[in-house]
């Protein structure tokens, strides 16, 4: 139905984007939780940055970035021979820069907060450094991911500026709810624009609903 | 298969349009709407286009400037009506931006929207302009505009002809007060062909499609001359 | 074999300057006061912290050398740690804990026996738990067998048995002893408490103010007269001895040593056994002559006199180093040094009132 | 001068808005941090779902709420008399609904890892709940506020969509600069667009880099 | 005055049901293995673990009554807590924690001195420092020092000198019992190390298993034949005695107790001074007749026999209690029982090898 197009998509992108966003996000803020150089705090501010923009404008400059003479789309057009922009793949990379604060910075602060204790004695049963971040940083940090997966994907939902900007509105291809509803509002269509917004709502409930419920099942670590 | 990037004011007449030409010619439109200003930055940076229907004459002009868009190809395909529109039932005319109980008066961003422009002149033009200025509340697009009045926040707004006719205007249809043409600069919308779409024969058929009568007289049912 | 070890690490107001060579094998303690920088010399050895000029080497196998920029990471030193707080990991079942490294641990290196060590340190009721629903104690002991099972080449313990009870102790006492005697493991122990230092070790090395003030066999080092000041009070000399005969009708037990013989109160142990004994300084006495009055002084040994250190005015007691085929230690007052007016050299005889037993 | 007003209404309402949802947030992340009740896991669902929603739409809904004949401008209108919708304070209360899930989450996980521990110590050293909340808690819980503030801060400054339907961009009152700069990118006038944008973006960068520069100052109290 | 509380706490796998009923002043230790339920029984008086039906009363102020639903909060019970990890604000200087309870304290209530605690505790250097600086010790120490200073009028401490060298133990322990005596202080105080405890205890508690299996006065409680299994061999009387005499010609000092008098090895205390010592039961021996022939026993007591205990088949000693005045306890072979045919009533004699001085 078409209908539904935009929600697979949607469902798609954020899902994309969220996976993306943790596997970027774990080593960088990694990275910035244990790096004790200066840099570090340039690029904590870097990273939030993208945020102080309105979408629309913040969706014009990736726009401009990821066209086929931008600064990464320039580049990759000419590896890939494709264009990034106005593809699913270029909605995802905008997608990404956009909600990376929201990841990180939750990833940050739990990595900070499980400290190199846990990691020595890991250490000192022979896990490698690898090994020991799986098995015990991860873990502990659950509550830090959770957080960051669940901003990270609602966000990336509910985005629409950068999205409408990078992507157009190309239905089956870049047209995700959010655009799809905002543009049942321009028609006037109310009706779909509710039907469309409540069914958002009530799955994002249920599914975060489920997430929260079996994430306090698990006790909290400090304690 | 035609991609068109359509002028939010226009989308819904298109998507009118749509299935009766798609039914007429076997095409297949493929719609993307947005604000004009959006629509043509996107074109600017390759969006895969082949028509825009812009809200104004400027978009086109600059697209053909930067050699995005087939000078030959723009025409006007539509002509937009401004009106005053209120969603309670009381008779308006000129004078109804001083009426008791106007708190507020919705129009679209002079700056960004050909009716917003429209709007702003028609009330320099009444000599109205300072002493409603402070109850003028701006939305983003004619339908942000729209869904200030409908809301009930703004008691009068500026809008399109083409969105109180709407048959999908769940809001009064009928209570509007139609702005003299001659109070701001005509509101005509451009057509042009870009240049993604210039080897795309079915491209040029739907532009062709539009200036029929048949489209036309959707138009004229969604309130555009 | 030995493990040699040079660290130098800066602290704001603290400065860690040590030079260990102690035996690669059997349990080596680090004996101080609090703050003396034990624990820091721990985490060196591990590869936790990384000190300036830094060496170590165990055996032939160099650990680390900053001078060459060669340096081990903790995991490539396959070692156990038990830290000076318990450290188990909070997400983990007291189970997963223990198997953390014993998993990781390859299969022909897993020397140390899962069913031994969970019965010798109490735990096999605990092992569904979650770390924060156990005891202060029972983590403790949790850490223990966790380090133990991931089958170390070099085990390091920080007062590991601080918050363990008398009974476990004597559970746990023997079991780090048997890893060196029967699995050469070596162990580098951090403890207080100088009883429980005098039953486990072999090499003490006392440490002071970040400084490793000496090393050596603790029965040589506790008759040390330069490092009485650093035991206190429990300053005095460790003999290892064997059981040579039980007297019953006296109950008493016959201890032979290098110098001669020892008698304690009857002890349950064989004829032949070893026993370490503890001669605290402050129990033992000097005379010039044989006592002839028969009193309380079980054991009156000839000896000569090898040292006598003059304290300084604050101290009330005068330590005497005598020798009765081993060093011994001996308290007198300033009185009674003016009245024997001891001499290197000189023959005496030492007065043992007590002897206290260590292992 | 013209082009300052939108600046100074965006850096107050992103102030305000952030020293309310602080304010907020900081018994609300308690509570949800401290329940064992079942309801902690449905709140804690429903203040993350605003985000879904394209902030078009959100703001469409939020317009209606607070309308003088909504949920809660209805209440209030009869109250003050005054209405809420195309005023600063109805642009403060969407921001902080808005931003509410960027502000409680990390609050909430500061307050997770900090843990029981400390706080018994300092009950059983005379301070009262709320002395101890104040001396022990809040300190222990910096990074996870500087997170807040951050997020809730910069989302604020960046909002568009939202603020653009319940303030109505009036100028000097609810037009703010992101309103601003998305009308310059629409007219093409994109030197003042750039201009506006960089000098945010330096802006904000400055302010953050000082942040977190600080922030790294203070040891992690894990270690 | 005295101190009831009755909790009744249920974990997973643990059931607390504890009935207290101690005085309200003096040092009461919570001694048993870990896991007893000890850290649980002082955070329920601490008022930081709620229990059903709980009940606590000090003196005559009611703490806690749930069938009333009555609560006093932690803050509203004035206490200091001293608890098993230090549990420091890690975002405060050691300064800044030492204040934390001292500030909150009002002027008048103010009655530990600062000086005093910060120099007993050695830690007048660290005052800058912030806690994850600190070494183990160190760590306990401020934590010591932070509850003092906090001046409570109960104060719990749950092992507080595990992780102190014997100095510092030795400067620790005498201030904890002068809160005692010069300023009333009541203190619960939870250790596993009898040593520790028979310095510093009065009343003593013996826990097992989430129960209070015994309560008493240290001197009574340790010659309870029942109690024996556990005290483990650390099972034997303690004596409150007073020093005599010295006979300096021995190196002996005379102790005088309600049943007679014990020689020891010459103490450095004075004339008329207290002393309490531990008679280990299996230092102490019986015969029928009093020996002939001059024995390592110092001490040769006439005695009664008060109670047989027949051990189980598993348990090589038997104990005897015997009274001299003071009850007495003795460990005996199973063999030995046999040959001397003991009985209640009996007359016979306590040899005791050595006495061990507690305090
Ligand atoms: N990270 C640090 N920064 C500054 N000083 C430190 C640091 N870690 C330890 N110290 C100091 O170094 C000294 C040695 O610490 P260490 O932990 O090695 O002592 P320790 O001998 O183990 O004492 P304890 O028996 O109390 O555990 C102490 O005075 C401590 O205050
Ligand atoms: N939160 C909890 N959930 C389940 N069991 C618990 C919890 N806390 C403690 N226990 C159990 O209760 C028992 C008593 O614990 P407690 O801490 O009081 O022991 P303890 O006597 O202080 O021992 P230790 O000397 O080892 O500190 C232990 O067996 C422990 O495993
Ligand atoms: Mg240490
Ligand atoms: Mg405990």
């Amino acid at each position: 139905m078409d209908l539904l197009s935009p929600v697979w998509l949607t469902l798609k992108l954020a899902a994309v984007t969220t996976v993306i966003l943790l596997l970027v996000s774990t080593p960088l803020a990694w990275w910035l939780a244990q790096s004790k150089s200066k840099w570090a705090a340039v690029v904590e501010a870097i990273v939030a940055l993208p945020l102080v923009l309105p979408p629309t404008v913040l969706g014009f400059y990736l726009l401009l970035a990821l066209g086929a003479n931008g600064m990464i789309g320039g580049p990759w057009s000419a590896l890939t021979g494709s264009a990034l922009t106005f593809t699913f793949t270029g909605l995802v990379i905008a997608s990404v820069l956009y909600s990376l604060p929201f990841v990180v910075q939750p990833l940050q602060n739990a990595f900070v907060s499980v400290g190199k204790k846990p990691l020595e004695a890991a250490w000192c049963l022979r896990a490698s450094y690898f090994d020991a971040f799986i098995s015990i940083i991860l873990p502990l940090s659950l509550r830090g991911y959770i957080t960051a997966a669940v901003l990270g994907f609602t966000h990336t939902m509910g985005e629409f500026g950068v999205v409408l900007m990078v992507g157009g509105s190309i239905p089956g291809e870049t047209q995700v709810l959010s655009i799809a509803i905002y543009e049942h509002v321009e028609v006037l269509d109310y009706g779909s624009a509710h039907t469309l917004s409540v069914g958002l709502l009530l799955f994002t409930f249920i599914v975060l609903l489920a997430v929260y419920f079996i994430n306090r099942r698990f006790p909290t670590h400090a304690d | 298969e035609i991609r068109v990037a359509v002028a939010a004011n226009f989308l819904a007449t298109l998507k009118t349009l749509a299935p009766l030409y798609e039914q007429q010619t076997g095409d297949r439109l493929i719609v993307s709407g947005a604000s004009s200003g959006k629509l043509f930055a996107q074109v600017i940076n390759g969006a895969p286009y082949d028509v825009f229907l812009s809200a104004d004459g400027g978009y086109p002009e600059q697209l053909i400037q930067h050699d995005k868009a087939l000078a030959s190809s723009r025409f006007v395909y539509a002509t937009g009506v401004l009106v005053l529109w209120s969603r309670i039932n009381q008779p308006l005319d000129k004078n109804s931006f001083i009426a008791e109980g106007i708190n507020h008066i919705a129009i679209a961003n002079p700056a960004t929207s050909p009716y917003g422009a429209a709007a702003r002149q028609t009330l320099i033009k009444l000599g109205l302009l300072d002493k409603v200025k402070h109850k003028l509340v701006q939305g983003e697009s004619i339908g942000q505009t729209f869904l200030f009045v409908a809301s009930g926040n703004a008691q009068l707004g500026f809008v399109a002809l083409s969105q109180v006719v709407n048959p999908a205007n769940p809001y009064n249809q009928t209570n509007y007060w139609r702005v003299p043409a001659d109070y701001h600069s005509p509101l005509a919308q451009e057509a042009v062909l870009l240049q993604h779409g210039k080897d795309n024969v079915a491209a040029k058929r739907f532009l062709e499609y539009l200036k029929s009568d048949a489209a036309r007289n959707v138009m004229a049912q969604y309130g555009y001359l | 074999m030995r493990i040699n070890a040079r660290f130098d690490v800066a602290y704001s107001g603290f400065d860690l300057k040590v030079d260990l060579d102690v035996p690669a094998k059997g349990v080596t303690t680090l004996f101080g006061p609090s703050g003396a920088g034990k624990s820091t010399v721990l985490r060196c050895l591990a590869g936790l912290e990384r000190s300036n000029n830094g060496y170590m080497q165990v055996g032939d196998a160099v650990w680390q050398d900053e001078s060459n920029s060669y340096f081990l990471t903790t995991q490539q030193r396959a070692l156990g740690y038990v830290f000076q707080e318990p450290r188990l990991f909070s997400h983990l079942s007291v189970q997963k804990n223990l198997e953390y490294g014993y998993k990781r641990t390859p299969k022909n290196e897993r020397h140390v026996e899962w069913d031994q060590a969970i019965n010798m340190l109490a735990i096999d009721h605990l092992l569904q738990r979650k770390p924060h629903n156990l005891s202060g104690g029972e983590q403790q002991r949790v850490a223990i067998g966790r380090a133990l099972l991931a089958c170390p080449k070099l085990l390091l313990m920080d007062e590991p048995l601080a918050s363990l009870d008398k009974e476990r102790k004597r559970e746990v006492i023997p079991f780090i002893r048997k890893l060196h005697d029967e699995l050469d493991i070596p162990v580098i122990y951090v403890s207080h408490s100088l009883e429980e230092v005098l039953q486990i070790t072999d090499t003490m090395v006392l440490m002071r103010e970040g400084e490793s003030v000496a090393t050596g066999h603790i029965t040589q080092l506790c008759s040390e007269l330069e490092l009485s000041e650093y035991l206190g009070d429990m300053s005095g000399s460790v003999i290892d001895t064997r059981v040579v005969a039980h007297e019953e009708e006296f109950g008493l037990t016959r201890l032979g040593f290098d110098g001669g013989e020892l008698y304690v109160p009857q002890l349950p142990i064989e004829k032949g056994h070893g026993q370490r004994v503890h001669l605290l300084a402050r129990n033992v006495g000097i005379a010039l002559q044989k006592p002839q009055v028969t009193t309380s002084f079980l054991n009156i040994l000839e000896a000569t006199v090898v040292e006598v250190a003059v304290p300084d005015i604050t101290r009330h007691a005068v330590q005497i180093k005598l020798d009765i085929g081993v060093p011994l230690l001996a308290n007198i007052s300033r009185k009674s040094l003016y009245t024997l007016r001891l001499e290197p050299g000189q023959k005496c005889y030492a007065l043992i009132k007590a002897v206290s037993l260590a292992r």
